[in-house]
């Protein structure tokens, strides 16, 4: 049921070093997730829906910036499928996508916080695009 | 020189068709050491062989070759017919000019300058053929069973009702093994004890099976139909013909605190016991470990209450010699370690048990008594969760579980969950699956029969973490179903631990010769056909040894085995396969190379004298096969250096004789 | 130039002749010229003081000889190994080639030794005289007044530039420091060679041993050459031929003999060093090591004794025939 | 013999259990290949001696093959897997000796696998055809 993106598979799988076909949907990874309820994308659906190739739904989720990295996930995977090294990958991903603009003006008003300074907003607009 | 006479077959015209049979039947007259070269319509007919007993007689033939079909076809009919007119039948070669001439060529030249060449090979081996006579041993009609759990017992009930004597060694106290401790089983719900206590009565009554309990294997010898078993018998300090199991001594005795294996650790028991009340042999055993008499010499409370007189602190280890005719491997199963899945607490929670634990735990012969109760409060526990798949199909932990699926934890937990709610219907159960594997005869029944009818709840994931926090386990594992994270308070978390094959299996393998796959499991002889045999001869597998099984299958294999083995036994003399490997001794190096790649560990190495040129003698080391053992693959042949190892049948001088011919 | 002196050698052997632990002593003697010692059996102190040889020729591998001389002489043989013959006196006690007990081995330290191809090169034929000296070989040959020095590094064999190992895997007895097992480049010209062409090999492997003259050096000096009687020698195993009548059976006999010894090889080298024709018979060996430590994982033959050797041995995951071919040949 | 167009040679070894017993399908199925391919029967493939492959090309084959059961399915249950081992590193000498690869090869094929049989002899006696003659192993004295 390969019906995505498979070039960009192949780079994700390149990356990370990870084989989803060796994923046996026991969803350990996301039971052991600490930030599973933070997430929109969990540990188990990063591995099928890169095995799918159906990737842009989580280039665009901020699930990805949600996982800790804490690697709960790949030390209790039965089968050794190293969820977060897939999360790292679909990362690393995004952000060469965004090549030097990490921060779109559209970005900003949703970064608005009272207790955050305006300068420090403009300052990280400056730093943070091309 | 060989007499050789050649028989071109017509097959018809599924030969004749395609191959100028006359043509064939004049070149291979040209041939070296053919004298006698002939067709006909059909050589396996009863007119056709007549014409090979003829000629044989008339010729004074040495070796014949027969050009017709596949030697798979009727090689065993021309071998046979050879024989009937005297000539040894391993003399006959088979040159195949239909499967793999006249079928697969389209025209007559074509198929005629093959046929040819085809039985010119054969003609040049056969001039290097040599007679064989298959070798013959004698068969010792007894069998030994290793292992005295429901699948040695059934074994050797099976081989003692066939009339031949059968030796149960079994290294605990008792036999029974790991349905002894069980509770109830699936799918019929009928209780473990009540259908195999009455077999463990059958094997201690029947005359014909004596049980060496408390004892193991030490050492094996020789091969098929012979093999020379030491048993030790290890000291129990109790003479075993003079107890009655009357229990007096396991009441008295003033060591109260020994972790009782039969309970799993969940309770005590002293230091002279019988593990379970329908124990055979109902004999006492004192644990040297922890009798305060052997350890420091002071106590002797048992031996003064035992009215029969039976304590005897200064027995011996025993070795016990004994002659048999097959071995079958019954050594079972343990669950693996559950210590490095540090992830489901179980060193830090008493209330996080195995499956096995469970099964204590709800034993009317347990320490609850059968109350299901938590082992850490002794309280009823009103949540349970279950953790199917701990440690099976576990791929990247090589050190802590195991790659294959255990098979039996998908049932025996939805009989646990059952049974839960059955007995307590307060109670809340969660099973936490990966899959739900089902096949058998009323299996899926049972498992819905779990879900419809008890509630048992099922959910699609895995538990990730256990957490305990006060009197409760934090259970927080994912359902997949609902893409969600679940979190449950429980009361008591069951693991159903992958399965492993014991421990005593892999010294075992390596005294029988007999292989195991990387999990230690035994090899089967064959997989789909012969299996519960292993490749080497005269030992056969039942149980668990060979793969994880349920009792059902394990009482059928048990059943398979013991047929094989009366197969055996039934036998006065075995025939072997004359083409077997076979070592010239002069110039054998005694190098190992060899013994390492036979797969029946048919080859030995004997300190052999030569006599040398210069009248001294040497002492040196060559390899023996034996040809009850060997199958004749021809793996050793390749691997000695010096070319001393030969297969009969199929000489390096008549493959290359071939290859000659062929080429020429 | 070797750190550890004869005369430490020679007390060692003389002491344990005298105080009887070992009736005779395997070492190196002269030969026709300073640069070919050959081994030789000592059986008295006279005969060491006056014959013993210790050297940057003293290549000579004894474990083979180990073989005949434990089932001809009465009692334990002293035997000087190197670290490299360690492994061949460990692999022949896997095979049960000689009896342990009958062996007093004594570990000897190597700084590598001279191949006197290289020597000759760098200072000409008719040689008369080599003095080991702190600068190097100093070479009189008849042809020069002064001696020419030949530096160490450019007259060490080629087996020793690439010395696996300095450490000893077997002895009784050390003498001297203990090395360590080496990373070295041994596989490099393997690789170089996998990396041409078939057209480029085969033109290299006609040219190499197309120069065989069926000596059988090679044969008779390997340690895992010890059969009973060799395939080469039997009437029956096919493979019999006593001269190089084409270019089938050079091949023949060098594939034949390098898939025997295959796994069973320690790569002491010892058939390129007795070759006359200096056909390098170790990167046939070597082909073979590193086929079988690349598919089937890293194995040194004799590193301990009992040890399986790969072609005796299997996985079943192991490599299937057709991708063997599959190793960075640019051509495959 | 016809000589205007020499015929390669094929020498295929057979395992008795499995391929020996497929290339009997195949002939059952009627399914061609070429007569070049000439089949010895050994009891496994691990009888296959290297002696023999050299064998056979000194002789005049252009091509040798050797099938056995698939790994796991031995009659003998381990035999094939050195086979594996061994023709893995004699063929990888070969290769290193600059022999053309594709004159050898190890095939599994089944007892059920006659097809296989049949379209793996025609591939294989393609693939030497278009080699042509062995020269790098020849033996002039045993020339046809």
């Amino acid at each position: 049921m390969s019906h995505g993106n498979n070039n960009l598979k192949e780079e994700l799988l390149r990356i990370s070093g990870v084989n989803p076909k060796k994923c046996m949907r026991c969803g350990k990874c996301s039971a052991t997730c600490p930030a599973y309820d933070e997430m929109e994308y969990h540990p188990h659906q990063f591995v099928v829906m890169v095995e799918e190739g159906n990737i842009e739904p989580l280039l665009n989720s901020d699930s990805l910036y949600k996982c800790l990295t804490c690697f709960a996930c790949v030390e209790r995977c039965p089968r050794g499928v190293e969820p977060a090294k897939l999360v790292e990958a679909v990362r690393l991903v995004a952000t060469r996508r965004q090549g030097a603009n990490h921060l779109k003006p559209d970005d900003v008003p949703g970064k608005l916080d009272e207790d955050l300074p305006q300068q420090a907003i403009v300052s990280a607009f400056r730093k943070y695009t091309k | 020189m060989q007499r050789i006479g050649v028989f071109v077959c017509w097959c018809g015209s599924n030969i004749a068709g395609t191959v100028d049979v006359q043509a064939v039947s004049e070149a291979l007259k040209l041939e070296p050491g053919v004298v006698f070269s002939t067709n006909y319509q059909y050589m396996c007919s009863q007119a056709g062989q007549q014409i090979i007993k003829d000629a044989i007689k008339e010729h004074k033939l040495t070796g014949i070759v027969v050009c017709s079909c596949s030697p798979r076809m009727h090689e065993a009919t021309f071998r046979k017919t050879a024989a009937a007119a005297g000539l040894n039948p391993y003399m006959v070669e088979i040159a195949n000019i239909r499967e793999q001439c006249s079928w697969v060529h389209k025209d007559v030249p074509t198929g005629t300058e093959k046929a040819i060449i085809l039985g010119k090979a054969a003609v040049a081996k056969v001039n290097l053929n040599a007679p064989l006579t298959p070798g013959e041993s004698p068969v010792t009609k007894r069998a030994l069973v290793i292992g005295g759990g429901i699948a040695g017992i059934q074994t050797a009930l099976d081989i003692a009702d066939a009339g031949f004597p059968v030796d149960i060694v079994e290294k605990k106290p008792t036999i029974g093994g790991k349905m002894a401790q069980l509770d109830k089983t699936f799918p019929t719900l009928d209780c473990a004890a009540c259908i195999l206590t009455p077999k463990m009565v059958d094997v201690a009554q029947n005359e014909k099976i004596r049980i060496f309990s408390y004892s193991e294997v030490e050492e094996v010898k020789g091969f098929v139909g012979n093999f020379d078993v030491k048993i030790k018998k290890k000291a129990r300090y109790v003479n075993e013909d003079v107890c009655t199991g009357c229990g007096a001594c396991t009441e008295k005795c003033p060591q109260k605190k020994v972790p009782n294996e039969f309970n799993l650790g969940m309770d005590n028991r002293r230091a002279i016991y019988i593990p379970f009340a329908q124990a055979v042999p109902k004999v006492a055993t004192i644990d040297p470990n922890y009798c305060t008499m052997l350890k420091t010499g002071k106590c002797g409370v048992c031996s003064k209450v035992c009215t029969a007189g039976a304590i005897d602190y200064k027995q011996q280890d025993q070795i016990i010699e004994e002659k048999y005719g097959a071995i079958v491997v019954a050594t079972g199963f343990n669950p693996i370690s559950m210590d490095k899945f540090e992830e489901y607490a179980y060193s830090q929670s008493k209330d996080v048990i195995t499956s096995l634990e469970f099964e204590r735990l709800t034993n009317a012969a347990g320490p609850t008594a059968g109350k299901l109760l938590r082992p850490s409060d002794l309280e009823h526990p009103h949540t349970i969760v279950f953790v199917q798949c701990v440690g099976s199909r576990c791929e990247n932990c090589a050190e802590k579980g195991k790659e294959y699926c255990s098979k039996i934890c998908c049932m025996y937990t939805a009989k646990h969950a059952m049974l839960v709610r059955d007995k307590y219907p307060d109670t809340e159960v969660y099973v936490f699956y990966i899959d739900v594997r089902t096949p058998g005869k009323n299996f899926d029944e049972f498992y819905r029969r779990a879900v419809e009818e008890y509630g048992v709840h099922y959910i699609k994931g895995m538990v990730g973490k256990v957490t305990p926090e006060g009197n409760k386990l934090k259970v927080q594992a994912s359902d997949l179903i609902m893409n969600k994270q679940v979190h449950i308070d429980a009361d008591l978390v069951v693991l159903a631990a992958a399965i492993e094959p014991d421990k005593s299996a892999r010294p075992l393998a390596t005294m029988l010769t007999a292989s195991m796959d990387t999990n230690d499991f035994f090899t089967e002889a064959h997989p789909k056909l012969r299996p519960v045999e292993s490749p080497t001869a005269g030992v056969f597998l039942s149980g668990a040894c060979q793969g994880p099984k349920d009792i059902p299958e394990t009482v059928s294999q048990a059943g398979a085995a013991a047929s094989k083995v009366i197969g055996l036994l039934a036998k006065d003399k075995l025939t072997g396969n004359p083409c077997i490997a076979s070592p010239n001794e002069q110039m054998c190096n005694g190098c190992s190379s060899c013994e390492r790649v036979c797969p029946y560990g048919a080859i030995t190495y004997v300190d052999k004298e030569f006599r040398m040129p210069d009248r001294t003698t040497l002492m040196r080391r060559v390899a023996q096969v034996n040809p009850a053992v060997c199958q004749g693959c021809g793996a050793c042949t390749v691997a000695c250096p010096s070319g001393a190892m030969d297969l009969r049948g199929f000489a390096s001088a008549q493959i290359i004789a071939e290859v000659d011919a062929i080429c020429k | 130039m070797q750190k550890i002196t004869r005369e430490v050698l020679i007390e060692k052997a003389a002491s344990l002749l005298n105080e009887g632990v070992v009736s005779a002593v395997y070492g190196w003697k002269k030969g026709e010229f300073v640069y070919d010692v050959t081994p030789a059996l000592f059986t008295t102190t006279e005969e060491l003081e006056k014959e013993f040889v210790w050297g940057d020729f003293c290549g000579a591998n004894f474990s083979k000889y180990l073989v005949a001389s434990t089932r001809k002489i009465e009692g334990k043989i002293l035997v000087f190994l190197k670290p490299c013959d360690t492994y061949s006196f460990n692999q022949l006690l896997t095979e049960h080639r000689f009896d342990r007990e009958k062996v007093y081995a004594v570990g000897i330290p190597c700084e590598g030794m001279a191949d006197v191809s290289k020597v000759k090169a760098a200072a000409g034929e008719g040689i008369i005289a080599i003095e080991s000296t702190e600068e190097g070989l100093a070479v009189t040959t008849l042809y020069n007044d002064a001696p020419v020095v030949v530096p160490y590094a450019e007259a060490l064999a080629e087996r020793c530039i690439n010395c696996k190992s300095k450490k000893h895997v077997a002895y009784d007895e050390l003498i001297g420091e203990e090395g360590d097992v080496l990373e070295s480049g041994r596989f490099d010209q393997v690789a170089e060679l996998e990396a041409m062409t078939p057209d480029e090999r085969f033109a290299f492997w006609q040219n190499e041993l197309s120069k065989c003259i069926r000596c059988n050096a090679c044969r008779d000096v390997c340690p895992a050459c010890t059969c009973e009687k060799c395939v080469f020698n039997n009437p029956v195993s096919g493979a019999e031929t006593k001269a190089p009548m084409g270019t089938f059976e050079e091949k023949m006999f060098h594939i034949i003999r390098a898939f025997h010894v295959a796994g069973r090889c320690t790569d002491c080298g010892e058939c390129s060093r007795v070759c006359p024709q200096d056909i390098p018979l170790h990167l046939l060996n070597r082909k073979f090591i590193k086929d079988i430590n690349t598919h089937y994982g890293e194995y040194q033959a004799g590193a301990e004794v009992g040890s399986r050797a790969p072609l005796v041995n299997y996985t079943t995951e192991d490599v299937e025939p057709c991708d063997v071919f599959e190793r960075g040949d640019k051509n495959a | 013999m016809q000589v205007n167009e020499k015929k390669p040679l094929i020498v295929a070894f057979c395992c008795n259990w499995c391929s020996y017993a497929g290339a009997d399908l195949a002939g059952n199925n009627r399914l061609a290949y070429p007569a070049d391919v000439k089949i010895i029967r050994v009891p496994c493939s691990c009888r296959v001696n290297p002696m023999f492959i050299l064998r056979a090309f000194q002789r005049g084959a252009d091509g040798v093959i050797i099938c056995g059961c698939h790994p796991g399915d031995c009659h003998y249950t381990s035999g094939n897997y050195f086979t594996r081992r061994r023709m893995a590193m004699l063929f990888s000498m070969l290769d290193y000796l600059g022999i053309e690869k594709e004159r050898t090869r190890v095939e599994w094929v089944s007892a059920a696998e006659g097809a296989k049989f049949a379209a793996t002899m025609n591939d294989f006696a393609e693939k030497v055809a278009a080699l042509g003659e062995n020269k790098r192993l020849e033996d002039l004295r045993c020339k046809r």
